[in-house]
């Protein structure tokens, strides 16, 4: 466990990315490095209408948190936040949140892509398609590229 | 025991939910694939890959050799695909 | 040359981090990622009152779009923003920011962080130091890390 | 040719800019080094440990070595501390 604030949230609606921006920064002066990264929903060239986004209540929350708590205890980070929507999305619209925050940069960078490449991989949370030509859409796959991106950070940190 | 199902094997089993009482021979998580395969078409063709579907007990990822004796709940799902 | 937007500005006053995010994701659904940095004043432990950028007018501007437009031949992004700030800044405040899209979020968040990098060995930016107790400030040293970070990019690339 | 001094340069010197004529002799960027640093001690205050300071002709970064004969700009700073 971490001293810094860890935000995790599980959320229907869509987030407020500067919102909880300001949250980690606001009142101090030691932030010298702010890192964000939103995954929105993509049309894949229009033959989608829409991701519906299933997770396990609970589990979902307590597994990001977990990953953020290795990141923490990896990199001098300042504070973390992961925000995760779930329900109907539609292209365009925001998926998933990280910010982290630091003295300096690389902390932030590493920190934020360590807790994309472990949520993508770890938190349980699966995208069903549903087709803008009104087929049936499928489960998306697991892709190998997302556990590669993982086993780059080596060992079972998260 | 409490077991939850995820995404397509949710869809397959066609149940979110259920309360089981496991026989005494299921020790692991790979056991617990096996015996409920053998409950219905519908459990078979949810896990007729039992080495792609993923468990985890008391929320908490767990590897199929893992024991599940003390497990309050267990859930089944395909591979994550959040983020 | 890239046919992508590239938004390259240098100013005194705040920018707004979130009209450039919309600015290169409004009314587009093949963006998958996005990755922001901003770079905060630090007041290194109270001892700062401010910190005050001096920039090469017309080469401050040049040079970050020639290390965007190797970003952007580097990396498959859909889009880039930098923007710096010159003149005096207070420990809290806003210095830089970038900003990189992309269908997926390795080649934004490599992007974002190939451009800071460089933005910090090759744009004509001098931080001056302010103190709190009154003492003139000096100019700050540059750093081996941020060479070292620029170089592990490999060649000459920016 | 137009002289542009920035930071600790600009200081040291105590000018932000000038325009000189060039003496033959002065071709590449270290050759413009070794010449200002004998037009007084304000320039070999400034340029008193010459490898340390960067060049940039016309607004693009240039090594000591590179010629600056075609040059209309050339600035003289110290490494550069922005982002």
């Amino acid at each position: 466990m971490t001293a810094i604030p860890i935000t995790i949230r599980v959320q229907a609606e869509p987030f407020d990315s500067e919102a909880e921006v300001a949250s980690l920064t606001a009142g101090r002066t030691d932030v010298g490095a702010v890192v964000t990264f939103q995954g929105l929903c993509r049309s894949e060239g229009g033959s989608l209408a829409a991701l519906e986004l299933e997770h396990y209540p609970g589990m979902a929350e307590a597994e990001i948190r977990r990953v953020a708590e290795a990141a923490a205890a990896r990199w001098p980070v300042l504070g973390l936040a992961a925000i995760h929507r779930h329900g109907k999305i539609a292209p365009g619209a925001p998926i998933v949140l990280v910010v982290a925050t630091s003295s300096h940069r690389q902390a932030a960078f590493e920190a934020a892509a360590f807790l994309m490449d472990f949520l993508k991989t770890r938190a349980p949370f699966w995208k069903k398609e549903h087709h803008a030509d009104g087929r049936e859409g499928g489960w998306v796959d697991a892709r190998e590229t997302d556990d590669a991106a993982a086993a780059r950070w080596g060992g079972n940190d998260a | 025991m409490r077991l939850l199902y995820f995404a397509w094997v949710r869809e397959r089993i066609g149940k979110t939910e259920e309360t089981v009482d496991l026989p005494a021979h299921v020790r692991t998580g790979a056991d617990l694939l096996a015996w409920l395969k053998t409950r219905g078409e519908e459990y078979d063709h949810a896990l007729e890959r039992p080495d792609v579907i993923r468990l985890a007990m008391d929320q908490m990822h767990i590897r199929q050799d893992e024991t599940i004796a003390e497990a309050r709940e267990i859930a089944l799902f395909p591979p994550m695909t959040g983020g």
